[in-house]
């Protein structure tokens, strides 16, 4: 029978759940399976209600579910928001102090948590005080967990003694305590109706457990990027502190005063030479618009990320939603070229943070590349993205000979010269016989303004062409990507994140409702694959567009794009990511009684 | 081989009106590279936009004519990207002054190793001559459909308390002292601010190459209106920048100078002080900027395989 | 016979051509005929070439044209510049002084004034020195046109003395006697083999003569515009200018130090219930992004004037371009309603700096209206638009009673409340009852931060309800704008400055080429109006998509709204205005060899 | 019938932090409105984006949060718009000297009747504890990787610099005084700025309210960190605004006074001058100014028809 697990555990934020999860996310990876962890926190610094989701199974996982199989709780409000996502067979660890009469009306299996006794039973033993060691329920809730589940507490053990090193490491022991007073309580007091049981596995191969922002960061450092200037904005200001602090990779991180230099800091970079960088989200991505223009404008790579979260304005500042398409792909005065990748998993992410610099050179124009908020603060388990296959591409840069060249005739260099496919050489300003000029303005070869006519024609038209010459290189693979049968009842079209869900709700349909479902996921926005895209969606019999914001942003591109105006969509707006079963049920409903538009709800 | 003036002239289309100030900060710079024999490839000139921030274009050295109001924060990612080049922002008072001038204060905070030349007209060039930041209240040049009504800044105050560490005042028409200006900023090691009054005789008509020539009636009777503070003995430089109530006094001081209502107009050095830069500053926490810088970072081998090893960081991932 | 002149007068920028040529098409306006008047100039102050040409007709007239028929010149680049575009029976005016050798090859009507002659003249009868009197040329050249065209000398006079008021007015003696001299020098000069002729016509009615930032800043007082916040940017300053000269309207003009701050205080007005507006241009207008967000966010009715010039980044800013409109419907992260409005020539500029103002108040959320350089600094005579009907509507407020209603309750109003159409009553503060709050964050009804899903589900939905309500209320006309015959070979379908180009180029392929043509302008661009479109479209033989850019950013749109894609296209991006004659060519090239795309390149 | 304190209050929840120095900074905020009894409805607070830029959902008056970085151009618009309502703007020091800074340097130039209330705590909030603009260099707090590499700003000279025409600090645990501060800044006629020292405990550890309530070593002894300008006879007041002498000496006094090295950390009233506010110097372009505000101006009669005539300009447009 194949493993699977749904544990939730909820709390004030502050008080440690984050590091709860975390913990016990990576036991169960220590274990060799699989886990699929999801955030979810208000925009606030303590006390609000914050929870996180752990899955756990013996194959990958991709994405976030409803039902929850264990709900760890040590604080009231926990309880009352989530056990109605029990399920029927789920449990409840809760705290006998805390809970009053009905509370737990509808639970089948209640585990009582005694947190006061355990903590006294620490407080004793390492002779602290009661009122300091609150945020130890973590730990206990844990191992409770442990307990039920009937996991080995030596593999516990070793993670939480790996969680408390350096400063903290005299931390280890009390923490070990604890815990092994909550795990053999457990175990003792396991109620028969649990059924649940998680088995170590072997052999699962080399493997990381990373979330989003590790995973861009691992990337852009592995690209080489040198410069990485920011304003902290929630959740890209996440990437920049841990680029920070990975001092060792030379990335010169800066905090700017606002996005708009923080963008100029990147492409000020980006001129000289240096891969450079910018992460943000919504309202700071707004603020870089101006600037994105003039690096389209100059020929100038640059890699901006750009961390989606509910909007507009402020909006839900630390909610999902893809809400930032159109102004990536549209945003900006005027036309200039840019390339818009959006990846859709945890791997890509990883491949995406290297594979955006390249693009950026190879194409000497913004590259920009849409997370979000989901997958940034999500933690999962993959295999070990195989690096060692991956290649630095730095684009067409002047030859010696081109500058040698040039050292007679007062050392400038035709850094903008009209080509075929709209990429012309660049130097790196310090080299001799390269001098070049930018401007914002319209300008020739040697980047001097000119408004005359006909170089206007020329100079716009070649800038635009790159957008070509991208649609024709870029390997189809990266265009798009396609998953399922080749002929399927449905076909769902997506784009970022919503692919995890999409190919765990597919496995359903057809295992459980009889229905077949591929998937089309658009990795490169913009250009867009017209053509693959058209090719796949007429081939479809049915066509589902799945996206998380309310005007359906992909869907008008794919109609702008190619003229398909899609029949069915699927549509979320309240914050909360999609879940497996929602979009199975929407489907169903598309399925079953042709819908037009499904929207989902689904949250807490 | 010495670099002469020549070389470091573009003849590419200048289209500023006769008699504009700009061209004596043109030629000053000029001057200023020869004097300091930098070669041209070696040098980047930013700048933001305004009839002043076309300078690059006059200049053959490298050249970067970015946005409105941002050439500082441009000019200070290419400096931490390559701080082996000499990198200087010019531009108009409105562009650093008005819409930059949240890039000025802030980059006073990092003290990157830039010189940053004000070109100071009271008005916007190209808009057609709308107040800038530095005209009075009350005052009505020849473009304005009313009097300014909104008070002026005093730059030299504003870069003090920002943080820069270089501070100085020329004048557009002496050609001779602010050459000697341009030079002392760009050999200060940190960010120098350099304000330069600058005629504008298409829409300033009150600020005019003649009134900056006058003589003005002082308590030792006429002197010319532009005095140089080095003739008043006059010393801004912090001798001891570890001593904090020298850097206070020396601060107080350069305030109350640049401060003092007076009928002429002082140029010259007005601060100085010598303090780690934000490259000394990122090497601490950086290790390998002690020994290359990010330009000369190696990022892929010859056969494209990235140079910048991960091994560590995914090692802590691993489960 | 139909009265036609194209009159062209160039020089270098601050010589005068400006208001030499406004001279010469007031006198025109002034004769009863009918002026279109273009001025094309470079990013510069002093010095570089610009130029001035003057359409006269004894009917309407909407666009600039190729050909010139009288070539005003004092200088020798204007002369070599613009030569090739007279027609076969066109004079030159000329400075003998100036000319060389073979400038004049294939003039076929060459007419001397002797500028220097003249000068020397005036310099005489009123002692002044010859230098100071070289700007006067420009006087010299529109009153030797004048002798030329046979036009009465009383109604030049009559302008001048108009021209001259106030601290100028000793000028006027000075400069009617100048204009006498060459008026009369060239009567009797007159070369026999010159045709044209004006006649003064009576009887055209109440008319104005007028550019677009006059229309529209006329427009926006009579709507009760009272802060207009602005950084100046060409050519929208043009606009605040002429407000700030007009202190009797009581428009609070206020330059601000960038443009999120002129943004910024204008949504600040407009919070306040005071009709409230800023005008940019590209880089300006980006830079706007995040706040006009806010305002979609926050429900603030706020207008804002974009005029579009060449793009991207600092582009040709002088130069005509419609390259903004990706930005203004598309522009700022996540999903907020807004309104967006193109006028298409004078008349609907002068209306929308009037309507913008009741949309915004009507659905309470930021209007952009996309106008462009090629009309702001175009004159052109149009009849005195009849305001008398129009009205002013401040949308839905609250009332006395809701008010007085929530005294007792902490004084608080329900300023969001969730309403089918999607509009909630609002309040202006200072009311006693009306407290509300404003955040960039989700909220709930009073306007308060929540992040609680359900919330978040019919909120965003309410705010983006308004655009359906807009579709239904806004009259057709007022969304789609349709000339000439019902079925025609060809259908124009445009946006925006080229309707007037396309009007006319309809009229010359009927008569002169046989093709019928129909013409279909959007003005309302968001919500977009796709039935209307997508009925015209259907019904139409063969449609030509028409805009100012490279990207085809409308027919983009237009695909996007409705799944049409336009067959054919007719686009420019060299920064000049089409001419009629050159979208006579393009139109005859498509419907004679069926070209997908025909590139127009006209201009000096 | 006196206001009182609860009327003034919103219950609207309050997510800041235990300890956090905002409460007291409401409060006072609070208070100061029942001290001035100003009817709430004749109140709008505005904010940026931050902790302390929640506050205006705790008052109950007008509220109106808005961007980060950008509550003083908002507010200006609207109290150009409506300058009878009293009009506050507050936020955080990120908020209001870092990427907001731009609109302090250039608010200072418009003078208008807006009460602008920065909480410093050296650090952003809401983004997990970076430094801000006023944090020194060379610090490191429990939220930073590394310590501070940027030179800290100081706020009351950029004030100054910028033109405000009052400037002070509180500080947020000292309601007492705090009230009073804001009491005054609400009633100076003019922009006033006041900086509040605000301790928060999440992410700030060094300038904690244990720190700032300690007694400090002077050469008069132990005394509170806390030093009360006005129990040192300083007076920031500029007696005669006519006098440009007595203004350059007071702008230098204040100058020198909050850029001193000292280990107390001085709050009171620093500068303050009367000088005409942007709406006397508008209503000197716009007649109807002087009889109406914006707000007040009518826009049309019961039928709608539109009340401003364009007639006269519409006739000079006549052909
Ligand atoms: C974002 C943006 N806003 C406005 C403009 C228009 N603009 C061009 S130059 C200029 C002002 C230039 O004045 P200043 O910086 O003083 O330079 P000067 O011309 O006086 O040398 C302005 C406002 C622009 N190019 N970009
Ligand atoms: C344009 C933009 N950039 C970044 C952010 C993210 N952000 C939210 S609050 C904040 C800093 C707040 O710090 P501060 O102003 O000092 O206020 P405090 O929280 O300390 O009270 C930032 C950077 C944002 N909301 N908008
Ligand atoms: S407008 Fe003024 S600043 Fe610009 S070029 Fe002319 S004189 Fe110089
Ligand atoms: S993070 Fe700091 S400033 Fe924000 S609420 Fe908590 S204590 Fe206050
Ligand atoms: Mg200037
Ligand atoms: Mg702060």
């Amino acid at each position: 029978m194949q493993q699977h697990l749904s544990w939730l555990i909820g709390g004030p934020q502050g008080s440690g759940v984050d590091s709860a999860a975390t913990l016990f996310a990576r036991v169960c990876g220590a274990s060799g399976l699989w886990v699929f962890g999801q955030r979810e926190y208000h925009s606030n610094i303590k006390g609000d209600h914050s929870y996180y989701q752990v899955r756990v199974a013996d194959t990958p996982l991709r994405g976030p579910v409803g039902p929850i199989d264990v709900l760890a709780t040590f604080e009231r409000r926990t309880l009352l928001l989530h056990k109605e996502y029990l399920t029927s067979s789920g449990a409840v660890l809760f705290d006998p102090v805390l809970v009053k009469a009905g509370d737990l009306d509808g639970v089948k299996v209640a585990v009582e948590v005694p947190y006061a006794e355990f903590i006294e039973k620490v407080a004793a033993e390492f002779q602290k005080q009661v009122v300091r060691l609150q945020i130890i329920k973590n730990v206990l809730s844990v191992a409770a967990t442990f307990g039920l589940l009937g996991l080995e507490f030596k593999i516990l053990q070793e993670e939480i003694e790996k969680l408390f090193v350096g400063r903290r490491a005299k931390l280890a022991p009390m923490n070990v305590f604890a815990a092994r007073t909550a795990y053999e309580s457990t175990v003792e007091r396991k109620p028969r109706e649990f059924r649940f049981q998680l088995e170590p596995i072997a052999g699962a191969g080399e493997r990381i457990f990373v979330n989003g922002v590790q995973a861009i960061g691992m990337g852009k450092i592995l690209a080489g990027c040198k410069l990485q200037s920011y304003y902290p904005i929630t959740p890209a200001a996440d990437e920049c502190d841990f680029l920070e602090s990975h001092p060792e990779s030379g990335v010169a991180v800066v905090q700017c005063e606002d996005e708009i230099a923080a963008m100029a800091m990147a492409i000020g970079g980006g001129v000289m030479g240096v891969r450079s960088s910018t992460s943000t989200s919504g309202p700071g991505f707004d603020l870089k618009t101006e600037a994105i223009g003039w690096a389209g404008m100059n020929e100038v790579p640059v890699v901006v990320f750009n961390y989606q979260r509910g909007g507009p304005a402020t909006g839900l500042p630390t909610r999902h939603e893809q809400g930032d398409l159109s102004q990536a792909i549209h945003g900006g005065h005027g036309d200039f070229p840019r390339i818009v990748i959006a990846p859709a998993d945890m791997e890509e992410y990883f491949v995406d943070g290297f594979q955006s610099f390249n693009l950026a050179d190879r194409y000497q124009t913004p590259v920009i590349v849409l997370v979000d908020k989901a997958l940034a603060n999500s933690t999962v388990t993959i295999p070990r993205p195989e690096t060692g296959k991956w290649r630095v591409d730095r684009g067409a840069l002047a030859s010696p000979e081109d500058l040698q060249g040039n050292r007679e005739n007062g050392g400038q260099f035709r850094r903008f010269r009209i080509t075929d496919d709209g990429i012309s050489p660049r130097p790196f300003p310090g080299a001799e016989g390269g001098i070049f000029w930018c401007t914002g303005d319209e300008h020739d070869e040697f980047g001097h303004i000119t408004e005359d006519p006909g170089n206007r024609d020329r100079m716009h038209a070649k800038r635009m062409r790159k957008e070509e010459t991208a649609l024709k290189e870029i390997p189809a693979r990266d265009q798009v990507r396609f998953f399922g049968p080749e002929s399927a009842d449905l076909t769902f079209l997506t784009w970022g994140s919503p692919k995890g869900v999409l190919l765990e709700a597919s496995e359903l349909l057809r295992s459980e409702h009889g229905i077949s479902a591929n998937l089309l996921v658009v990795h490169l926005l913009r250009p867009f694959p017209s053509g693959l895209v058209t090719a796949r969606l007429q081939a479809a019999r049915r066509t589902i567009c799945v996206e998380m914001n309310i005007s359906g942003q992909f869907e008008n591109l794919v109609r702008q794009c190619t003229g398909i105006s899609i029949p069915h969509n699927i549509r979320k707006w309240n914050g909360r990511p999609m879940t497996v079963e929602e979009v199975v049920a929407a489907a169903r409903a598309i399925q079953d009684h042709s819908q037009k538009r499904v929207v989902l709800h689904h949250g807490v | 081989m010495a670099f002469k003036i020549g070389e470091y002239r573009n003849d590419s289309h200048n289209d500023w009106c006769v008699g504009c100030g700009d061209f004596g900060i043109l030629s000053s710079i000029h001057k200023a590279l020869v004097v300091l024999q930098i070669p041209r490839h070696r040098v980047i000139v930013f700048s933001g936009v305004g009839c002043s921030s076309k300078t690059p274009h006059f200049i053959q050295t490298y050249g970067v004519h970015t946005l409105h109001g941002r050439s500082v924060p441009f000019a200070s990612g290419a400096k931490i990207a390559n701080p082996d080049l000499e990198v200087l922002a010019v531009g108009g008072d409105g562009d650093g002054y008005g819409i930059g001038v949240g890039h000025l204060v802030n980059a006073g905070r990092r003290n990157l190793s830039i010189t940053y030349i004000v070109f100071n007209n009271g008005v916007y060039g190209p808009t057609k001559g709308q107040a800038s930041p530095t005209l009075a209240r009350g005052t009505q040049t020849k473009s304005l459909p009313q009097a300014n009504i909104n008070d002026a800044i005093n730059p030299l105050a504003l870069a003090l308390t920002a943080g820069f560490t270089w501070i100085g005042r020329g004048y557009s028409f002496d050609v001779k002292g602010l050459t000697d200006l341009i030079v002392a900023a760009i050999r200060h090691k940190g960010t120098s601010l350099l304000d330069v009054i600058q005629p504008c005789p298409t829409y300033n008509d009150i600020h005019t190459k003649e009134f900056w020539g006058e003589k003005v009636e002082t308590e030792s009777g006429p002197l010319p209106r532009i005095l140089r503070l080095d003739e008043e003995s006059y010393d801004g430089k912090v001798a001891d920048p570890a001593d904090p109530e020298e850097v206070a006094r020396k601060q107080v001081q350069a305030f109350e100078r640049c401060n003092r209502i007076e009928a002429r107009m002082p140029v010259g050095v007005f601060y100085e002080i010598a303090l780690p830069t934000f490259m000394e500053r990122l090497a601490e926490r950086i290790p390998s900027l002690k020994f290359s810088t990010p330009a000369q970072a190696p990022v892929a081998d010859g056969q494209g395989r990235p140079t910048t090893s991960i091994e560590t960081i995914l090692a802590g991932f691993r489960v």
